[in-house]
């Protein structure tokens, strides 16, 4: 007896059920209002949509509820990529397609990953970084949670790159639970320890930038870009917020992460999917690639690094969100 | 602000009528989350037709089979007197190290030490919980540290060490026997539903029935009293604080096997929902108090409520709220059902 | 009087027991024997020892030197709970009855059933538990859960579960004190019964007549040192008291006076009218003049003690009023009354009187905060200077104000209870069982110093079923079942009062007026 | 004639003197983390040369302020005996919907109602908090429920509540009166610590020298007695949750000032922080014992901790393992320094 209330809001299209991984973040946020102005301007049959409040366990229940609710497709955010594995399998015993955005699944069937490759935000950090700083210098980096995938991918690969490209560089990694008062705290020590810090690269503006500003600001190392004594910072996330900052000038440059188009396209594939549509490696008609991976599909969505120069640009979503 | 005293009404009515209502009431204390477990099963039935369905029932079963050993462990503790918050990292940590042990020092994502063959990993992530209460015993009976603290410390100690020894991976490349139990089904019902069941029943059984197990009581009850009527305190209570980190080891497996992975934050602020579980399920935080049965259908509103409101599409954004509101909620229920002050 | 039927040694013989927790000797080279049959009285001051050598000779301590024997063998391993529980059973001061579980369960703790792994029987249980409480006449549902007993329903189910043990040797540590006459003759009935077939006691008590209505020998501890043991017929109340104290006692009058009601031409200083709590008293009425000391007599359930604790201001009664020195106190506060004029020694000092772990000077103080500093200030200094004035006023032996009260001995702790009640200078005072607990030496002061307050001009009423406290009123009011039922002027006799009490109107005495108010 | 009356700790006195020392030592109980205090400078100073600059010891201090507000309130609930869950997010959600109040409805990110002009956002925070403490307070004293499960609910429903009405967002606009004390600095040093100095001292000598502070001791260690001495116990403890709630809304605008706007998780999970900082600087669980002084020692031992953490680079998969091995650490040399068991 499935699918029994599927028709809810109607016009005969497959069910969609939608779970958000978090409802306290600048960025999930955006995500969501994407999704649901996406759903209603598509006129998509949705489910109604679920929070999984960053726990995995309420992620598997409220799946298990789309699937009793008759679910056609999926669209998930599971922060947690390993325990996922189980229900994906479930999930893929009955046939629901899953779309997963922001995160790779580690097991278990995926039709497609939509995200924009954290890996690369790290990279593209450091190298801003690196040039910002002249190859030497000290670095701080407000890494997450030790415990999430997109926080440790992030570090790794500034890591890596710092360590090959950049080796004059030392960098100081913070671990901060992706708190804002612990990254104030470490980062006020750091300060204390290393008056010559030259750079710092949070992994989340949503989190890090007002804390860390503020931080700054009242010890007088706020100024300008240009002028002596700036410190170079390069954020992570594409939120409003740090458009600001970067037209002030109290930061460098941000990774947008794009929130719209992870919301567009989990609609699109979901959609796709619960009609039976397939896709195949190779480019896309929205300058990314789809890649294979072992358990399924990958859409690489382009993450532009935003500096001065290209801030003001109303094709990024930090632009056009909540005015 | 009451003038007035309550101290020892009772003592002035020396008569056993009103003693024996008062015990009958008392009885069903354990009941108390019942109408409310009703009410939620009326409400989930008017909210959705998939409510009431066998694959959703058993799918709210076994996600709360994980929560409700955790739940079974805390109760035993508590009932004797004591708290384990530490419960809630044991529950990741015992895994990750038991399989850290056994896995193979090259060739994945995550290596191990490989010091053990793979079989031996529910028997040592047992082992390792066992050991976790075992400290904790120590430090609470031995060194007579607080041990509110002490777990609390624990608890952030341990979950640093899952960290560090995981290095903030989930784990997905476990035995196939660490997987077993949380995901095989046996005549069409989760294996960990029945391992539950079981499991409570045997407790249930323990409390009710055997010496030892109303040993619990009586020295949460007063355990000075206890030791004058010849129970051996200390020991007894740092079997329970042991039994207790057993369980929680036996939760990692079932969540393990049941989630696919050994996940880096498995059972991250879970103590919460623990806690109120058991209490808003009659058990007392001060002691000697409270049954397993009742610690049950605590673990049943909380996932109820969870699959209700999935089901019944409530905003996001009032998810968390109205979280916290049930729980008060069924507290003013369990009390006003039960008619005891909850002090 | 005991049958000493010599089997192998005494039941328990302890010599050259020593006991420290930390600087505090408890005992020191104590000894004991106690011979088949035999019962046994072991008195002292309060802290003199004799509780930490129960604990020791039921197993639930070791000392840290002497050795102690059991007819003759050497005593169980330290955890062997099953060996000790053979040798001797036995009644704790302190209570060990757990609150939450069943009369039943409270009997047969830790013996529930037969073997570890057998299940228990409720059935069975409760058919058991019916049984051995209809032995003892104490009617109770075995069903019930403990915490809704009366006090000395607990006490009663202390009592038989010890007894069950069917162990040769029992030991007592101060049963009465929660017992009302009529509980402490059926209790002495049982024992007797139990003397009879040959069974050993250890009886421990404050009440000196009881070791001589019930036991043929005596050991007298005085600040953990073994005094004393001889046949009770040898040694006579004033000796005892001696031994105990280590003073010449001063005469068997005590210091204080009774003139009984004609002495006090005061003015009204209380007039209570028809005070009435559902389920506790009804229509009580009582005037009392400065000077006098007036005892409100009563058993366990016959609402004497709610009735001080209303006058205190902690129940709030149905009907009635309360008028302190001409002006009426707003019922059911305890602030009202305390700046009416009321003061107050609760019934039980652990629950009601004390906070442990705050100093002496705290707590003596804590009713008068108000006037120990300008604003709402409380100044160390006058805190202390109160407080001393207190201690030497009470003659209250601690180290200092300083000193946490829950470091003080039984009967110290009970004056700063004392103290804080006279703190605030009351008009009157309402003392309920004052002298529980307190050996006799301090209880003889306790007394003393509430006769002191009535002499001064004021009014003290002493709540109290124990005869000893009852003797220093001017005049008594017998409760029954809520009501007065007699009224008696000093020079009651004990039959009397205790007839009164029970709810028997005793035969008409020229000295019982039948409740007569004003 | 006490049913069950516990076993007494402290010691007695058939001998005088040892009594005495017994108490000396007990006073010195509040100043048990002094040494542990110590060591952390030394090996801050061997770690670090910054260690030891104004710069750094006034950052620590600027770090500490928020947490020590709620570790004084939290204290002051302790002492008489009670229990606060809830105020790790009544430290967000009264910013919140006092911003929420007063911001304009319209033309910003974040949106509020505009009901009152932007002046009155402290009082409305403070009457938030106030206003949270003194329900909770209703639902302790009169309903009678078990605080800790009351305020656990709270806990969760407040943080719902700060998440639905901030729809999640970090709220950057916000009156410039509301972040003016988190983020002045007075004479050189940030103007929080200056404030939390004072409120410190104000509420110690409230505890050791007002009527209605030492009541607080009196009704934490034992409620009857101090009602049967005419202390009007349930009203102060009414008042002591009030204040406590207010106190933890004042934590709340220190806390926006300080990091520039309303974070969406601001305290989350700083309860447990605030429960190992109160006990291990000496406050009992159970009521009637501590200082603030003892607390404040709690607080800065946590907080300096991190700072030499962080100056010494521990690698950080090691620094959550740390922190939880230092908070036992801390525990067991605070008992034996005190020389009681803590139960
Ligand atoms: N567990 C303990 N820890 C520390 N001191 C103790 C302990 N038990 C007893 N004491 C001390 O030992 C001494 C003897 O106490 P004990 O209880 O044996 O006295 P007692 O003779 O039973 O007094 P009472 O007549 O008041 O019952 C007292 O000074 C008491 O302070
Ligand atoms: N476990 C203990 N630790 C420290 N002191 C204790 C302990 N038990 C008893 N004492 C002390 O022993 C002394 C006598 O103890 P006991 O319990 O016999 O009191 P008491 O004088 O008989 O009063 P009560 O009759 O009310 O019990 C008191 O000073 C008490 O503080
Ligand atoms: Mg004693
Ligand atoms: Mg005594």
């Amino acid at each position: 007896n499935r699918g029994s209330d599927s028709t809810a809001s109607g016009s005969g299209k497959p069910a969609i059920g939608i779970d958000l991984p978090r409802a306290d973040s600048d960025f999930w946020n955006s995500y969501a209002q994407y999704l649901k102005q996406d759903a209603s301007s598509q006129g998509l049959n949705t489910l109604p949509v679920s929070n999984s409040q960053n726990d995995v366990t309420k992620l598997v229940a409220n799946v298990q509820v789309f699937q009793n609710t008759g679910a056609k497709a999926v669209v998930m955010a599971p922060q947690d990529t390993g325990a996922i594995a189980s229900t994906l399998d479930q999930l893929s015993a009955k046939k629901i397609p899953v779309v997963s955005v922001d995160t790779r699944p580690d097991k278990g069937d995926v039709y497609m990953v939509v995200r924009a490759d954290n890996k690369a935000y790290g990279t593209k950090a450091c190298e801003f970084l690196g040039a910002q700083l002249g190859g030497k210098g000290k670095v701080a980096e407000l890494q997450g949670a030790l415990s999430s995938i997109n926080g440790r991918d992030r570090s790794e690969a500034f890591a890596a790159c710092m360590k090959e490209k950049f080796p004059g560089i030392q960098v100081i990694e913070l671990a901060t639970d992706w708190k804002g008062d612990v990254a104030s705290a470490k980062l006020q020590s750091t300060l204390a320890a290393n008056p010559d810090l030259g750079g710092v690269y949070m992994q989340a503006g949503g989190v890090f930038l007002q804390p860390t500003l503020a931080l700054l600001q009242q010890k007088g190392l706020l100024k300008p870009a240009g002028q002596p004594g700036h410190i170079a910072i390069v954020s992570n996330d594409g939120i409003p917020q740090e458009f600001d900052a970067i037209r002030k000038g109290d930061i460098d440059a941000t990774i947008s992460q794009p929130a719209d188009l992870y919301a567009k396209y989990a609609l699109l594939y979901a959609q796709a999917a619960a009609e039976g549509k397939t896709f195949q490696p190779g480019a896309t008609d929205h300058q990314s690639t789809i890649i294979q991976l072992p358990n399924g599909l990958e859409d690489q969505l382009p993450a532009p690094l935003v500096t001065k120069d290209n801030v003001d640009d109303k094709s990024l979503w930090g632009n056009s969100v909540g005015k | 602000m009451s003038p007035t005293t309550e101290v020892r009404e009772s003592s002035a009515t020396a008569v056993h009528a009103p003693a024996g209502r008062r015990f009958e009431l008392a009885r069903y204390r354990d009941l108390s989350l019942v109408p409310v477990l009703l009410v939620l099963g009326v409400i989930g039935f008017i909210v959705s037709p998939a409510f009431l369905t066998s694959d959703n029932l058993l799918g709210v079963g076994q996600q709360a089979t994980e929560l409700s050993v955790l739940v079974l462990a805390e109760a035993l503790i508590l009932i004797a007197g004591r708290m384990d918050l530490s419960l809630e990292s044991t529950i990741g940590v015992a895994p990750v190290i038991a399989v850290w042990l056994v896995l193979p020092d090259h060739g994945a994502r995550f290596n191990g030490l490989g010091l053990f063959p793979a079989w031996t990993a529910i028997p040592l992530c047992l082992a390792v919980g066992a050991l976790i209460g075992a400290i904790n015993g120590f430090l609470i009976l031995k060194l007579r540290l607080n041990g509110f603290i002490v777990t609390l410390g624990a608890l952030t100690l341990l979950r640093g060490l899952q960290v560090a020894v995981s290095q903030g991976q989930s784990i997905v490349n476990v035995p196939t026997s660490f997987r077993y139990l949380g995901s095989a089904s046996w005549l069409g019902v989760p294996a960990a539903i029945w391992i539950c069941a079981l499991l409570f029943l045997a407790a249930g059984s323990a409390l009710a029935w055997l010496r030892h197990g109303r040993a619990l009581y009586a020295i949460g009850g007063n355990a000075e009293a206890a030791r004058a009527a010849g129970i051996r305190v200390d020991r007894i209570t740092w079997i329970v604080l042991i039994l207790g980190g057993l369980l929680a080891a036996f939760a990692g497996i079932l969540y393990t096997g049941h989630y696919g992975s050994i996940s880096a934050d498995q059972g991250n602020g879970w103590i919460f929902q623990v806690f109120a579980a058991t209490v808003i399920g009659g058990v007392s935080l001060n002691g000697g108090r409270g049954t397993l049965f009742g610690a049950l259908t605590g673990v049943l509103t909380l996932q109820l409520v969870v699959n209700v409101m999935t089901l019944a599409g409530v905003p996001p954004l009032w998810n968390q709220f109205l979280n916290g509101a049930i729980i008060i909620i069924a507290l003013i229920i369990s009390r006003f059902a039960s008619g005891e002050k909850q002090e | 009087m005991a049958d000493p039927s010599p089997v192998r040694g005494p039941v328990v013989e302890a010599d050259a027991i020593s006991k420290r927790f930390g600087a505090t000797v408890a005992l020191s080279d104590a000894r004991i024997s106690v011979a088949p049959g035999e019962s046994h009285a072991l008195v002292g001051r309060n802290g003199a020892g004799k509780s930490t050598l129960v604990s020791i000779l039921t197993g639930l301590q070791q000392p840290d030197t002497g050795t102690l024997r059991f007819n003759g063998e050497p005593a169980p391993a330290p955890g062997d709970t099953d060996a000790w529980r053979s040798r001797v059973a036995c009644v704790y001061q302190r209570s060990t009855i757990i609150p939450a579980l069943t009369v039943a369960e409270n009997l047969f703790l830790d013996r529930q059933s037969t073997g570890a792994l057998r299940p228990i029987s409720w059935k069975e249980l409760r058919r058991r538990a019916g049984e051995l409480l209809a032995d003892y006449g104490v009617e109770v549902d075995p069903t019930a859960r403990a915490e809704d007993l009366t006090v000395e329903q607990r006490q009663f189910v202390e009592i038989a579960r010890a007894l069950s043990f069917g162990a040769r040797f029992i030991i007592l540590d101060e049963p009465t004190a929660k017992l009302d006459a009529r509980g402490i003759e059926k209790l002495f009935d049982k024992l007797r019964d139990l003397q009879r077939q040959g069974v050993a006691f250890l009886f421990i008590s404050h009440h000196l007549q009881e070791v001589y209505d019930l036991c043929s020998t005596v050991t007298v501890y005085r600040d953990a040192r073994h005094i004393v043991t001889a046949p009770v017929a040898e040694l006579g109340q004033q000796a005892l008291v001696e031994a105990m104290t280590g003073e010449r006692a001063g005469g068997t009058e005590p210091r204080w006076s009774v003139r009984g009601r004609t002495g006090t031409g005061g003015d009204t200083l209380l007039d209570v009218a028809d005070l009435t709590l559902p389920g506790a008293y009804q229509d009580f009425s009582l005037t009392a003049r400065a000077g006098e000391v007036v005892g409100i007599a009563g058993a366990a359930a016959s609402g004497n003690v709610q009735l001080g604790e209303t006058l205190a201001g902690l129940h709030r009664p149905q009907q009635g009023t309360v008028t302190v020195a001409g002006s009426p106190v707003r019922t059911g506060r305890v602030p009202a009354a305390l700046a009416a004029g009321i003061g107050f020694v609760p019934e039980d000092r652990h629950i009601q009187g004390l906070v442990p772990q705050r100093s002496v000077a705290e707590n003596a103080t804590l009713t008068v905060t108000d006037q120990l500093g300008p604003y709402g200030t409380v100044l160390p200094s006058r805190t202390r200077a109160f407080a001393q004035r207190m201690i030497s006023d009470l003659d209250i032996k601690t180290p200092g104000p300083a000193t946490p009260v829950s470091a003080l001995s039984g009967g110290n702790q009970q004056k700063v209870v004392i103290a804080r009640a006279l703190a605030t200078e009351p008009h009157v005072l309402v003392a309920i069982r004052p002298t529980n607990g307190v050996d006799i030496k301090s209880k003889e002061s306790l007394l003393g110093t509430i006769r002191e307050v009535a002499d001064n001009g004021r009014t003290a009423l002493i709540v109290s079923d124990e005869l000893d406290d009852l003797r220093v009123c001017d005049r008594v009011l017998a409760m029954f079942h809520g009501r007065v039922v007699a009224e008696f002027e000093h020079g009651w006799s004990d039959e009397q009062l205790v007839a009164a009490m029970e709810g028997m109107s005793g035969p008409n005495d020229t000295k019982e007026s039948n409740v007569s108010h004003h």
